[in-house]
């Protein structure tokens, strides 16, 4: 990580975690980027990767709390992506 | 008290745990989701839940603290189910004891309402043949919605 | 299933009728009232149950009937205790079955509300010095005449 | 009985029964007469049987279902008189 940069980890559950075949990764991001850049940044893999911004109703939640696209993001945090809950 | 578990729960136990909560409980409301045979796939066979494990726990509490400070409850208490569940299952229970009988009614179903639509749970269908994630119902949002709207009127 | 009875209930065999009402069952709530040992009255030791019988079991049914027809439930089950009850005592079940959780929750506060108001029941509260019979409150007929009010909106 | 009356059976239920000392009656009544002129007639008693008109909420019912004072009654009917229900 360089003095400008802050590492972020993210996690995916359920229908998303299954088409990017992935459960957690790890990203660095410039300082001041906030939630919704993460999905953007990942979005550019394209693939199964495009779905993060392609539209679907996504939730996002940062250190385990519900957050939005403009949720500012600071060194380790967190960062989590889902589809719309369905448990109950 | 919130508990995310695999194996199932004892409704009889929850409901005498609620007596329990003292001598100023006069109204204890329940409810228990079952996993349904039929309806809108009658195809299904099963269901696996998946969760986030840690913020289910918190999304819940805060849920709860929600409730305790929008009606006069003395306890409530949720079990949710997670991994493989089978048709008939118990997947979730929500009771809650008050004194009085609108403030159990009313806290009991805001739980559940904001349980569906905010606690990270997946539920995926299992099909004789392959599964499928569920998608999240437009109705269940709107049920959760419609609380933003209402007073805390209460009763006696 | 409406029973009148002095005996105490089994809320977990209710519970469990309600869960054998057939595997398209995925939603049970259940209401259960209690003798209370503080508010109003802080002094009452015990409540007597005088009822009308015949039309007790009558009068429930129909509510029963009403609810049915109001929301799609697969069965209900009523259980209001008569005579002599202590304090913490259980005096009223109200349990619903059905296919999903809204209907479950209206039909339930329904029967109860309706119940409160129509149902021929009378409590006399037992002080350690006399006892008195209790007035109907206002808010038990605001909380009945509210169903009047609304549609049968459902959710699924 | 004579030819132009009907006999009705009066029950008193909770408080009422306890205030009137009585569980039940029986009473004679011109045909065509409606459940509110029972408690007229019964009312004419005087002492505790004035609050059957006195302005206390009262319910009534005729054979075991729910009745208004215009209630008209048949010869054998049921009348019951109650304070308002406090079950539950």
């Amino acid at each position: 990580m360089t003095a400008s940069n802050i590492t972020v980890s993210v996690r995916f559950f359920a229908r998303l975690r299954e088409a990017l075949d992935t459960d957690q990764l790890s990203m660095e991001l410039p300082t001041g980027s906030n939630a919704g850049q993460v999905l953007e940044t990942l979005a550019r893999r394209g693939g199964e990767w495009s779905q993060l911004t392609g539209g679907t109703p996504l939730m996002i939640a940062v250190n385990q709390a519900m957050a939005r696209p403009s949720t500012p993001l600071n060194n380790n945090d967190e960062v989590a992506v889902f589809p719309p809950v369905t448990g109950g | 008290m919130v508990s995310i578990q695999p194996e199932d729960f004892d409704a009889a136990a929850e409901y005498q745990a609620l007596r329990d909560s003292g001598a100023g409980t006069g109204a204890i409301v329940t409810f228990t989701g079952l996993v349904r045979d039929s309806g809108d796939k009658p195809d299904v066979r099963g269901l696996y839940l998946e969760h986030f494990p840690g913020m289910t726990e918190a999304v819940i509490e805060d849920v709860i603290q929600q409730a305790t400070a929008r009606w006069d409850i003395r306890e409530a208490r949720v079990i949710h189910r997670i991994g493989h569940l089978e048709l008939s299952d118990q997947i979730v229970f929500v009771g809650v004891a008050s004194a009085h009988r609108g403030d159990s009614f009313r806290a009991c179903q805001f739980i559940m309402d904001a349980l569906k639509t905010s606690a990270p749970f997946w539920k995926k269908e299992l099909m004789s043949e392959g599964e499928h994630w569920v998608e999240q119902k437009a109705s269940d949002r709107q049920q959760a919605d419609q609380w933003l709207d209402q007073d805390s009127d209460r009763e006696s």
